[in-house]
Order: C-alpha cells, then structure tokens, then sequence
C-alpha cells in the first residue's frame, strides 16, 4: 500500500480536518465530531436540514456536497465503517432550524442502523426527523429476504434534489414525498478495474488479474455480478448500459439525467471517453439526456472504475432542482 | 440453588470478561477484518477493536459502577466507537442487558433480552448468516444450563455453510457460502471471554 | 495496461467529444479541431479572447477551465504532446472579438514552438496575439542555458488571473502585464507514488519500486529530482514547502493562495490529509492561505502523486480575481 | 559536373525518399517512443508515424506536383499532424526546403536553409542533444560532398553522451547523458532514407 497519510488510523480525522480548513468559507466542522456543516449559517434559517453520510472513503462524498443549496451536514464514519449515532445525533441538532430534519441514508445495515439510532435520540428532544434509505444499485436484486440494493452514486441526485426543494422552502413532509418518489426513477450500475485499499487493511479488498474487470462491485469493494476479460468502453457501456435500461425501460419519450461518476483512481480521460460511447448509444435510442454531470462524485478510495446512473426524470420540478444553483466544494 | 447463585453476573465477572474479550480481539483484529474481506468490506476486526479500546477506556473511567452503569458504559462505547453494522448491534446488546439487570442478573434472561435488542435491530433470524447464529444457540443452551465453549464454536463454524440474508455479505447472494461470518466469530470470541471470566460454572 | 478506453490511438478525440457533449451548455467544440470554446459567445463580445492548451492528459485541464470569466478556448494535442499550429490558429480566430488573443503556454519545447508558429499565422491576419510561457515548477532549475522550468499546476491560476481580468473588460497588454507581474510569484513542485501510462505507449513512463516516491517529477512523467523510500504525509509536506519556501520565502506579513492538485489517481482521501498538514505547518509559520483549492485540477493521466503550488498574492487585486465567479466544468 | 546535376532533388527522388522514410518509421516506431522514455514522455515514435502517415496521404493527393508543391505538403502534414517539439521542428525543415528550392534544389543548400529554421524554431545549437547534432554534420558533410551514412549513424550515436540542453530531456541535467536522443535517431532514419532514396551519389 503506497499512500499520502500519516497513521492509519487517523486518516478520517485527518482528512476532515483538511477539508473545513481548506474550505473555511463553505464548511466548518461541528464541535467534537467528525462531521461538518454549513458555514453560512443563515442559509439554514427557516428551512428544513438536509443530513447526509456514511462511512468515509467517498470523497468527494459527503462533506463535498454540504452548502447552500445542497446538504446541510455530513457526517463522516472511519473508513467504510457507518458513522456512530452520536456523531449523528450532534449533527441533527445542530441543523436543525425548528423545521424538521432530513436524513439521506445509503442501504447499508450499519448506516440503516445506526442513522435509525440516532434518530430514536433526536426524537427524545422533539425534533422530528424523517429519511429516505438509497438503494439505487442495480447489481444487487432487490428481495424481501435480504438487505436488498445497495446506495451508491444516485445518493449524490438525491442530496440534489432535497437540497434544492429544502432551500426553496418546502416542508419536511414534502421533501421526503420528493425523494420518495424519485428514488425508483434513479439507477445506477458500476465497473471496476481494480479494488480499494482501506488504509487500516492496507491491501485492496480484492484482487483483479491484470486483464480482468468486474461487474457490479459496490462503493466497498463488495463484488460484482461477473468478473471477465477489459472490454473496450464501447463494450464496457454497453453492458452497464442493457442492465439499467431492463431496469428503467428508456424512453424517448421520457427525459433523462446521467450521473458518470469516477470510482477514485479512473482519470477524467477514461471518464470521457466512456461518456462518449454512453451518448452514442443513448443517441440510438433517439435519447439526449437533459443534464449530464461527470467526475468523481461516490468514489470507493483508490478503486479503479466507473459506475453509470440514469435518472427518468418523471417531473419537470426535478430537472429544476438539478439545475437549482449550489455553493459547495464537490458540486 | 448454590448453582444458580453462582450464575448471576457480577460487576467483577463483568469487568474479567470484558478484559478477556478486549485481548481476545486485540489477537485476532487482523483475522477478523480479513474473515470480512471476501464477503464484507474487512473492517470489522478494526471496528470491534475501536470499540473494546472504547469500552476499556469507559470501564476505567467509572467509580465504583453498579451492574447497569457498568453494562451502560459497555453499551454506549459500542455504540460510539464501532460504528458500522456490529456497533448498534453490539451496542444494543448491552444497552437491553443494562435496562433489564436490575430485574435478573441470570445471564440467561439477560442474554434473551439482549438477543431480542439485536433481532430487532437488525432485523435477522436464525440462518441468517450473522452473529444471531450464535447468540440464539448460546440463549437457548443458557436456558437449559447447558453452555459449553463447544456449542458456541460449533455455532460460529455453521455460519460457515449459510447463504448470507443480511448485512454486506448478503450482496453475493449464494456466494457467501463457503465463508464463516465475521460477526458470528467475534460474537464466538465473546462468549467463550464469558465463560473463561466464570460467567457460568 | 487496464484502462478504459477503445482504440489508444483515438483517446483525445473521443475525449473532446464526450466532454462536449456531456456540456453543451457550457463548451462547444470548434468544427473540424480538437479544440473546444465556450457555448456562451456572448460572454466574450468586447473582450481579449484567452486561450490555453497543451498535450491532452491533463484533464480536467485544459477544456474543463473553459468558460464565462476563465477561458475563451483550449486547444487538446495528442497524449502529453503540443497541439499543432493549425489547431490553434483556429482557436485564435474562433475568439477574437477584435481585442485581441492572449495564449498561456506551458514552458515545454513543443508548445512554446508550436504556439508560436500560431501566432505567426494569426498575425497574417491581423490578430493581435499575446501570451506568457508559464514556468512554475521549482524541481528544475532555471537557467539561461537550458529549457528553463516547465509548466505545470500553477497554469490553472494563471487561467484564473487573465480570465477574470479578461471578463472585467482588461486590455490585451494589461493581461500580458498582469500574468507577467503574477508568474514570478507562484512556484510549483510534485511528488509522486507512481508514474503515468501514455495509451499509446501501454506501460508506466518509469517504475517505481512499491515503497518508493520521487519528489520534483514533471506532469509527463518527467523524472524528478530525488527518489526515497515511502514517507509520512508530514514529512512529504515538509520536503515540498521547505523547497517552496526557499524559492517564494513564506512571510507572514504576506497573503497566499494554495493549490493541492492531485495528480490523477491519487484519491482525495489523501488529498485533504495532505492539506492538513501543510495547513500545521503554515500555520508554525502563521501562515494561513487567503485563498486554497484541493482536487484534480492539472493531472498526469493516472500517476499517483500530488502537487503543491503557493502563490504569494502581492497585490489586493490577485485575490479578487481568484475569488471572481466563473462558469466552467472544473474550476 | 555530372556529379552536380546528379545531386539535384527533383520530386521523384524526394517522394522516394519520403516512402523510405514512413516505412522506417513504421518499422522503428516502438523503438523511438522507447527511446523518449527515459529521457522524454515516450512519444516521439508515435508523434513521427502520426506525420508520416500524414505526409503519406498528403502527397498521394497531389497531382503533378513540382518541387515546391511537393516540399510544402510534407510540412503541412508535418506540422499538422507531428505536435509536440519534433512537428514544428520537421516542419519548420521542410518548410524552409519549399521556400527555397526554386532559387537551388543542391541538398547541400536545402539543408542548410532547413538546419537555420530548426536552430531558428528551437534554439537549439550544436551539443544541445537535439536533432541539431545530426542535422550539423549532416549539412557540414554534404558542402564537402562527403555524406556517408556512416556520418550520419555517428552523428546519432554521439548525442548519446551529451547532456540535453533543450527539450524534455534537459529537465535531467546530468541524467540526461548516457541515452541517445530519439529527436537524433529520427533525424538519422530521414538522412538513411534520403541517402538509399539516391539522394545523394
Ligand atoms: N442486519 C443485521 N443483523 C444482524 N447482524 C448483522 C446485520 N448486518 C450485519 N450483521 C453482522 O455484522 C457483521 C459485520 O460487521 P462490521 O464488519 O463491523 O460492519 P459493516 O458490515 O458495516 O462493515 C456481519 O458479519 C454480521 O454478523
Ligand atoms: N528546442 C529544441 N530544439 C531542437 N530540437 C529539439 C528541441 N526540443 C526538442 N527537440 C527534439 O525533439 C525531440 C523530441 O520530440 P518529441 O518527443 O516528438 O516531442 P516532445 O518532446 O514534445 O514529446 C528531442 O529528442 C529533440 O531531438
Ligand atoms: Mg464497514
Ligand atoms: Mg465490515
Ligand atoms: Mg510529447
Ligand atoms: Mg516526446
């Protein structure tokens, strides 16, 4: 493991640290907790709170997406570990604003979990709290049985669209209707190239042969759903691309939002390229997306790979909350 | 009736077996977390380890506890520390056991409660492929006065064959078979602390 | 070699395109180049045209820098090789607006000469062309003999100085005078965790051993001035800032601007970790930036490796222009 | 006498020459990005086959070109589609060739027209390890009409002990030296090709 960190097991602190001073006129750190919150804390007043995280190795994800506009607050787990409900507790209450706060939790049983926790505290202090839990990974079939889909890089639309309606005022109840009815119109399915190295583990979580891909895996390193020989981009796109439309259905005469997202080590490069190929053949479908963002936005460390997310944009008010003006680092 | 009065827990039994789990976990971290590499995300050695780190520093801190403040400090320095899935499980646990020891202090009542603290949580069954695998057979073996270190191995081991239906490992689907369940194995480390510290005779 | 990509040999086209595409609202490409300029051409109406560019491999520079109050255009040559005369010349005559044209280039042979050769062709035309040879990287040393310094992470603030000047309405011999007066006082240097893979060429452009780094390694690969044995965060920062401080000497009477520029591959996680410890050590110094940014901004393809570059902000008026809004995919 | 009319370019001579050349260039593609790799960013191979293949299709569009129409597409095609340092440079050479070769078409001249734009372009003077080093001999040679390859072999293998001065490779100082320069060995495949052209007699 060749890494820029000190010890090990101060890589979050550390890196969060970096983060608000880096950034002192957007975030600020909540006292004695590894999470951060708006500076403008005017922005808040009046509106409901919009709270995010997760363990860390994310980055951008979630302190990048806290500011006008967007999240309220993150909190930062140690390295794809859930954040603690205290942790989450400090947050909520300092978010809150008399309006209720909103949490976007990914489905996970430790975030469900934990979150769920926290929750329970803030309630004992009459704040009302409400959620949504992100399961917006396709590789993983959903199942009554199991934990179901994974949350991965569709979290990142919905901080978006919650934070724009939060911002223009709409109530605690209607934020989580929103996300609500969004979240099945959100998909998202990933290709990795090579595995993440948890700093404290200090080898990749696991190992691709030197021709190989995988895909499916999630933001941790799990799996995938088959493993094979590097494809072209064409090919890569047209895998990824099959499965969410089986999923989606895509229409032309639905509009749609796309999410290229970067899993940490995959330069822009790659990133382009493959958006290349993804409008090429969406453009077969006579499809043009609406809005197109590319970048690493849900990244898994130092994970080589890429993930697609398309968004069908059911209502017109959700191109609008994408297209709402944001002030925060990662955005 | 002498049996019986020697299986209710004490703050002292309490301390020792959590003294015997801290080094337990402090040995096997590593194994742990790589017990969690094929069909988690290989943190649960370091979670569990942050977490007896916190309820050693916890423990230390207390004067004089009784039974429940003692289980208190255990509860909340898992449930502050660990983070991840075991943290609220763990950390459930012992906030049930605190809640309910001042009406038993029979391991095997507040076992029980302690295992209905984490169903609930969690929301798993038996065969499941997660440390309820072991927690329901230590439960029910307890209820009988019949615990050994055996059984709780033997229940660790089983994960093994299971197909996981909660937590990360449940992502692969028939793929986790083949693989013991980390949280399963540390809970396997709990228990035999428990009764190396004399938790039962 | 595992990237994602089609044909090595077609990398920078399909690039350029997916990038376009995936933002029409902000960049368009010019027919029939590999350059691209802002959608928005009548944010340009009156003003200096500013153009930049260089090998491709860099992403998100050049293009993603492109836009309302930062570039005019950038011209993409082939993977870390000078675009061709032709290409900019085009780009010059797409953005003038009768103001003039001011270039930034990178101090290597290949662009300098191949920019040059443009501007001799736009001249034929009557196009007034200005523009500065950027230099900021510290690891080489300059001389009178030799190519002198090369150009690397600190162009990006040079972009930023002239675009904003630029979009205030500033003449094409203020711009000039500007960037001139700011070059001297922005010094650059790198470390690196692994070297980048050129498609084309299909391996590393050197190995390093798995616990080894280079410090002062160019944004080609170009070897830098000391390999070492893997080191803490800590003392990376303070090999980095001892060498910038020697060149700038850091005085708290003075205000800067920071930039942590991950190379590529290098995840954020670690981006922000060494931010903190070069913020603790400014701050021994009390020092604390006016100004930072931490990300990708000048990367090597997929080298693992980090880049730090202060710019001693001298007058009032640099920071303003730092701090100017811009609407551009990277910055 | 006839020795001099036979060293006059004409168009024929110089499409062979420039056949010769791309087919070097192909064959040694690999060998000069390898070059570049050390001492450079591993592309001059690929960045020299991009502009031949240019000049290739550019010359297969010309239709009874002259001397001049014929000098003129190869530097278009050069500085069109070469980049980096190697196309302004090559280009600049056949550039300053067009403008020239009605006033003389002796190589002895052209040469040198094209050696004064290189140095020109790139600033680079004799020792600077940089095609110039090849080019020098290479014009010195022809005005004595000496020119052997062997000259021009030579000329490529002793930039291999130089320190550069300009381009890439001088960012190493003294680490430059003890590799050949691929701008060099480039130029020394265009001086064979022109010599087994019958370029020279
Ligand atoms: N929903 C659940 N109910 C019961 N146990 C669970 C559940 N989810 C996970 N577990 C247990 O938690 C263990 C993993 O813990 P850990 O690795 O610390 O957390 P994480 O999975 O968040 O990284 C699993 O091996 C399993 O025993
Ligand atoms: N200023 C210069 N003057 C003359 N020749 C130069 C100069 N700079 C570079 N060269 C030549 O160019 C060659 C490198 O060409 P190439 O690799 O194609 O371009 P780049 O260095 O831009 O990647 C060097 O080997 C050297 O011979
Ligand atoms: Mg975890
Ligand atoms: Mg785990
Ligand atoms: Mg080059
Ligand atoms: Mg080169």
């Amino acid at each position: 493991m060749k890494k820029i960190i000190n010890n090990p097991g101060d890589v979050v602190p550390e890196m969060i640290d970096g983060l608000v001073r880096s950034y002192p006129q957007i975030v600020a750190r909540i006292p004695e907790t590894q999470a951060v919150m708006r500076s403008d804390k005017e922005s808040m007043i009046g509106k409901v709170g919009i709270i995010s995280g997760g363990g860390s190795g994310h980055e951008p994800s979630h302190p990048g997406f806290v500011g006008k506009g967007m999240l309220s607050a993150a909190v930062a787990g140690q390295v794809f570990t859930s954040p603690t409900p205290d942790q989450i507790y400090e947050a909520i209450k300092a978010v809150d604003a008399g309006k209720g706060v909103f949490l976007v939790i990914k489905n996970y049983s430790g975030d469900v979990m934990n979150f769920d926790m926290a929750k329970d505290m803030a309630e004992l202090d009459d704040i009302r709290v409400k959620s949504i839990v992100v399961d917006d990974d396709i590789a993983v079939e959903n199942s009554l049985y199991t934990q179901g889909k994974r949350g991965v890089a569709g979290t990142v639309l919905i901080h978006k669209l919650v934070g724009a309606a939060a911002d223009q005022g709409a109530s605690l109840d209607e934020i989580e209707q929103l996300a609500k009815e969004a979240l099945p119109n959100i998909s998202t399915i990933a290709v990795a190239l090579s595995a993440a190295t948890v700093p404290e583990v200090g080898k990749p979580g696991f190992e691709l042969p030197d021709d190989e891909i995988e895909y499916g895996v999630g933001i941790h390193s799990e799996p995938g759903y088959r493993r094979e020989k590097i494809k072209t981009s064409k090919e890569l796109v047209k895998e990824l691309l099959s499965k969410i439309d089986k999923k989606l259905k895509l229409d032309v005469t639905h509009k749609y939002a796309v999410l290229v997202n970067g899993m940490g080590a995959t330069p822009l490069m790659e990133q382009y390229i493959f958006s290349h190929d993804l409008l090429n053949q969406l453009k077969v479908k006579d499809i043009e997306p609406k809005f197109m963002k590319v970048g690493n936005y849900m990244t898994s460390i130092d994970m080589a790979g890429i993930s697609l997310t398309i968004f069908d944009l059911k209502k017109e008010k959700w191109l609008e909350y994408l297209n709402y003006p944001v002030e925060t680092i990662a955005w | 009736m002498v049996k019986e009065k020697m299986d209710m827990l004490t703050v002292e039994i309490v301390n020792k077996w959590m003294e015997l789990f801290y080094e337990k976990i402090s040995e096997k971290k590593a194994y742990l977390s790589e017990l969690d590499t094929p069909i988690g995300d290989g943190d649960h050695g370091n979670n569990m380890m942050r977490g007896m780190q916190g309820v050693k520093d916890g423990l230390e801190k207390l004067e004089n506890p009784d039974l429940k403040e003692t289980f208190k400090a255990i509860a909340m320095a898992l449930i502050s520390k660990v983070g991840g899935a075991a943290g609220p499980l763990y950390g459930t646990a012992f906030l049930e056991m605190a809640k309910n020891c001042e009406e038993s202090q029979a391991p095997a009542d507040l076992f029980r409660y302690a295992l209905d603290g984490i169903k609930k949580r969690g929301g798993a069954s038996v065969g499941d492929k997660t440390l309820v695998d072991v927690w329901t057979p230590v439960v029910d073996n307890l209820g009988k006065d019949e615990l050994v270190v055996e059984v709780v191995q033997k229940a660790a081991e089983g994960t093994k064959n299971l197909v996981a239906k909660k937590g990360r490992a449940s992502y692969l689907g028939e793929r986790s078979a083949g693989h013991l369940d980390p949280g399963a194995v540390s809970s396997c480390y709990l228990f035999e602390s428990f009764i190396e510290a004399g938790g039962i005779k």
